[in-house]
Formats: C-alpha cells, structure tokens, sequence
C-alpha cells in the first residue's frame, strides 16, 4: 500500500467514533479533494473486500465494521451443563405425570412449596410450558410438558413413562420404601436385641 | 591538592545527552527565576552540573559546591525564602569543599573523595532517570499520537445454560414423590399377648394347687414363644402384685433383680 | 485471504475493547489453538505492517491502533493526554526502569520527597500499581508498572523501555551503594573500600 491518502482514511475512520461522510473526511484530511477521497474509499473497501472487516457506506456515511458472516463472533454464547436440582426434577417429573398442572397441584403432590425459580429452570430449560389457564376461581397458570422434553428423555409420547406400578416393580420406589420398612421394624428389632444381647440383669423381671 | 584532582574520572564510558532545556549559559537570573521549578537540592545541583556542559562522569564537583554555595548565598541576599534542605546542602558542600582542601593525611573516615564520588553517582542517577522520563513521554503514545479504534463494537459472551437430567432421574424423582406423599398407614401388627384378667385367672388358678413358693415363670405357658412369653411375663407380674394388694398372695424377691417368687397368702 | 482463522482473529480484536491475550482470543475463537493464533497474529501484523493502522503487541496482549506517522492527522480532533508534571513524568520512569520499587527507594534517587499524590495520579492513570510489599523490616509497599503503561507507551514489554539496556550497562540502575562499592573496589580504590558503613550519616541527601 503505497497511497497516502488511503492510510490516512483508513486510519481516519478506524479512529472515529461514528460513520464519516465523503465531506467530514475530506475535511478532517486537510486538503483532500472529494474525488480523491472517494477513490480512497472505493480502494480501500476493495481491499476489505475479503477480510473480516469491511468497509461500508450507510446513509452516505462510511465506517468499518467486522464482516457480516462473522457476527457471531461478537456474541458467543458460552454453554455449561448443569444438573438439574432435585427440586426441579421432582417438579417436572410431577409436570410430565399430571400435566396440565397447576403450580398449587405441583405443590399439593410434592407436600412443599415449590419456588417460582424451579418452573422458570425448566421453562429456560425449554422441557416445560404454559398450557393456558384452569378456569376455576382465581384462574391459576397451567403447566405442560414440551415436545423438546419427549425428545430429551427419548419419549415417543408421555404414555411411555412408567405408572406407578411398574416402578414399584423396578425397584424405583425402595429406596423409600425401604426407609418406611425399616422404620416399623424399629420397636421390635430393639426388643429383640435387647434379649439377645442377654440383658436379663437389666429387665426386673427376669 | 587542586581543583582539577578532583575532576573524578570514572573511566570512558559514553557520554550522556545533556541538551536539555537547562543547558544555558549561566545566568544568575535565571538562576533565581527557577527557584521554584527545582525540586530539592539535588535537582539544583544537576542543573548546575548540566550548565558545566561537561560530562557528568567527568564533572568538577569542587566547581559545582562553588556553584551552588554562590547560589544559596545570593539568595539569601535576596531575602528568598528558601527551604532547610537547601540550606542543609549547603553546609554539607561546604564541609566537603573544605575536606576536599585540606592536605590528604589529615582526612578522616569517609574520605571527601568517596563523598565526592557518591554525590556523582546519585546525581548520574537522577540525570538518567530524568534523561529516561524524557524519551519515554516522547513516545508514540496511545491516544496522543496513535489510537485504538474509535467505536469498537465490543465483544460479549452469553452464557446459557444446558440442563442435564435423565429418564431414570425424572422416574425416580416421581416415584419417591409419590412414596413420600402416600397416605401413611401404620399396621401395626397382631402380636400375640396376654391380657391382665386372663393372668389374673391362670396366677390364681395356680396358687390353688399348692402353698409352695414358686418362681413366677412357673406361671408363665410353657410353650410360648418368646414375644407370647414376653406379654405374659408383664401380665403375670402386675397379677401378681394386683393379688398381692387383695390379700390373697405373697411376694418375696431375695435381692434386687433377683428371682422373684410368690405363694399362696396362708393368713 | 482465505484462512479464516485469520478473517476471526482480525474481526475479534477489531472489535475488542481491550487488548487481547493469545489465550483470551483462542477462548473467544472456540477451538482455536494457541499456536495457530499466535501464527494468524503474525500474518496480519506483517499485513498491516505498512498500512494506516497496525497490528501491535504490548504485554503479552495485541489490538489495532492507527500508524505512529499519521499523529498529525489525527491528534488535532483529540484532546491532549493528560499532562503530567514533572514530578509524576520522573516517578513514572524510575518505577518503570526500576520496578518494583518503594517509595523511600524513589525519594533515594530523587533527592527529594515524593508527596503521595503523585503516586496516586499515576496509579489513577492505570499506569502504576501497587506490587506487594518489600520482605524486609517495615515491610514497604512496592510499585511496578502496569500492562496499560506498556501499552500508552507503545511498548512490548520493558525491555522496550528506551535505553534501559545501556543504563544497566553502565550499572546506573544500581543503587548508589552499589555502584559505590563495584568502584571502591577498582584496585587503585581498593584500600579505601573500608569506608562505606560511615558514608550514610555524611549525606544531607539520605
């Protein structure tokens, strides 16, 4: 690049802080002829041409900017994953079993309040949406399950999810259950291990 | 020893670029004009050595205590007010100046030389950094001479988050709502016991057929099972002292927690 | 142009606010290598070597600036930089040229007192920061320059600083007792090397 008079424009707009006009930089350039400047222009947007900034007339008003097809590099969406909570899996496990449910349902199944947070997690997590409103009193906001949900969860349909029944026979409901048996067993095992253990001297009636 | 012996030479290094805008010709005016531009004496002394137009490595320290001694004294002259540390200088040139006269024999510990010496390297040291600040601000300097550019449309990360659940999460996560949310039924179980009054019954029933003492699991069914057994161990000892109370048995225990033993009251 | 790498590179830092690290702009630019950034840099500083705006590296970190040479053009619409006073312009050198450096260490080569303030305006111009402390008695606060210094001065990095090479060859970044030493030291010195522990207390100036 040899051309004085395109460095300086080149440089000029690089610097400016808005679009300049053929007039604004002629002027700014000190003795440039429009022509002259115009030819700069054309030159130096020829140059651009490929690059990953261009140089653009808008509105008669030039200025640099980066290449369109590279606007995505001025916004880059970062992903990170992250487990759902339990709270919110329990939500929308309670969604996908009763949809359309209310938020006082969602509630009334779970025996907890549940935060506005945990719908909007799921709603940003594109597996639940509004479905409309019940129309009893108070009107309250409905809830369904997304075809993005199905997709995620390798559903054809929510008939596929397992009742009740089937959960119990996949063992899916032991861990609870489990907890509940050993809980009645408690009174009896300790009587039990009391004689065992051979206590007698403990017992006034022995 | 003269004024020329003390022209410390320190060998034959580079000349520094003393062409600074104080490298006029001594003029004691001027002189008095800057009295506010130095900044301590030591910046006095420097000018007064770059007015020596000579190296500084080479500079003649005797003819600089002259210097600035003249100076502090025209000032005071003057009457212009000027500050301690000038005046300490002052009278530390001048101690020097008469140390650096007085036949080398008689000087003590530190020799006016070394002190001579080490005024040199502390004002070479401020003249470089001086020298250096001056070529540094005359650089290309960002939003001076060059600049970034004007209207940078800037750059932005969004973060969005990618949710990670499973179908067997999602299963299990009902299942244990649905087992923590069912209605709670306690069964509690038919466990085989012995009620008071059927121990009331088999307690006295027994006491009827002999007057001997008996341990009181005499009185218990002897084929029990052992939570049968329990029950009637209970039931038995509150029969036994209910019948105690009424009279019609009595109880004697040897020691705490020992057997306990009853018979039939014979009073 | 073709390489594409290269076409995203000059569309980030065109767009960047802030100069750019290698690894900021291979973490912007997704998968990119370190290596090949570092290679699509060096093709478009020698692109822009001539051209009205430049490629540069300071501190590790590159952006566009426009050509030193076109200054005139361009600083008539500007507002001068901040001047700075004597004072500040010779603390600023010698924490540049000596860094990291305390206080009393500035006032030792400056003969006079530094007021704080002069401190703070450079470290409110960004150019100075404070580095730590010093790990003897007292425990003085240090100073060091920062990646803006290198950057409003245009310099890669310090040992870009003009002349620092010539002044530590001729040992004038050494503190006075050092150099004081290394000389007593010379043979016809020598006898009077003894010296140096009384010399403090002599100096109006310590």
């Amino acid at each position: 690049m040899t051309d004085e008079l395109d460095r300086a424009v080149e440089a000029t707009l690089f610097a400016a802080e808005e679009p300049m006009s053929i007039a604004a930089l002629a002027a700014h350039l000190g003795e440039a002829a429009a022509g002259d400047v115009r030819e700069a222009l054309r030159r130096l947007a020829e140059h651009y041409g490929d690059r990953g900034i261009r140089l653009v007339e808008r509105a008669d008003r030039w200025h640099f900017q980066t290449a369109p097809d590279l606007a995505h590099i001025l916004r880059r969406e970062r992903e990170a994953v992250r487990r759902l909570s339990r709270a919110a899996t329990e939500v929308l496990a309670i969604v996908a079993y009763h949809e359309p449910v209310s938020r006082a349902e969602i509630e009334a199944i779970r025996g907890v309040q549940t935060s506005g947070g945990t719908l909007d997690v799921l709603m940003e997590a594109g597996w639940v949406r509004v479905a409309g409103r019940r129309e009893v009193p108070g009107r309250p906001v409905i809830y369904a399950t997304t075809p993005e949900f199905l997709q995620h969860f390798g559903l054809e349909s929510r008939k596929d999810l397992p009742g009740i029944d089937e959960l119990k026979a996949a063992g899916l409901l032991d861990p609870v259950d489990d907890a509940f048996e050993a809980l009645s067993m408690l009174p009896d095992r300790a009587d039990e291990s009391d004689v065992e253990a051979g206590n007698e001297a403990a017992d006034p009636l022995d | 020893m003269t004024a020329e012996a003390l022209v410390l030479d320190l060998g034959d290094q580079p000349a520094g670029d003393w062409n600074g805008p104080a490298a006029a010709p001594i003029d004691d005016d001027a002189l008095y004009l800057e009295l506010d531009s130095w900044e301590g004496p030591l910046d006095l002394l420097l000018d007064l050595a770059r007015r020596q137009k000579v190296d500084l490595k080479a500079i003649s320290i005797l003819s600089l205590v002259d210097q600035y001694i003249a100076y502090i004294e025209r000032a005071e002259a003057l009457r212009l007010e000027l500050a301690a540390d000038y005046l300490v200088m002052a009278a530390w040139l001048a101690y020097l100046k008469s140390a650096l006269l007085l036949p080398r024999d008689e000087q003590e510990d530190p020799s006016p030389e070394d002190l001579a010496l080490r005024l040199q390297l502390r004002l070479a040291r401020l003249a470089a950094m001086r020298e250096a600040a001056a070529r540094l601000m005359g650089r290309d300097r960002l939003g001076r001479d060059v600049f970034a550019r004007g209207a940078p449309e800037g750059l932005r990360t969004d973060r969005k988050t990618l949710w990670q659940c499973d179908w067997y999460a999602l299963v299990q996560a009902y299942g244990q709502v649905n087992a923590r949310t069912a209605p709670v039924v306690h069964m509690v179980r038919d466990r085989p016991v012995m009620t008071l009054d059927s121990a009331l019954d088999r307690v006295s029933a027994m006491l009827g057929v002999t007057l001997d003492w008996m341990e009181i699991r005499q009185f218990l069914p002897p084929h029990a099972e052992p939570r049968l057994r329990r029950s009637a161990l209970a039931s038995s000892f509150v029969a036994a002292l209910e019948l105690a109370r009424l009279g019609k048995a009595e109880l004697a225990q040897d020691e705490p927690f020992g057997p306990l033993r009853l018979r039939r009251a014979t009073a």
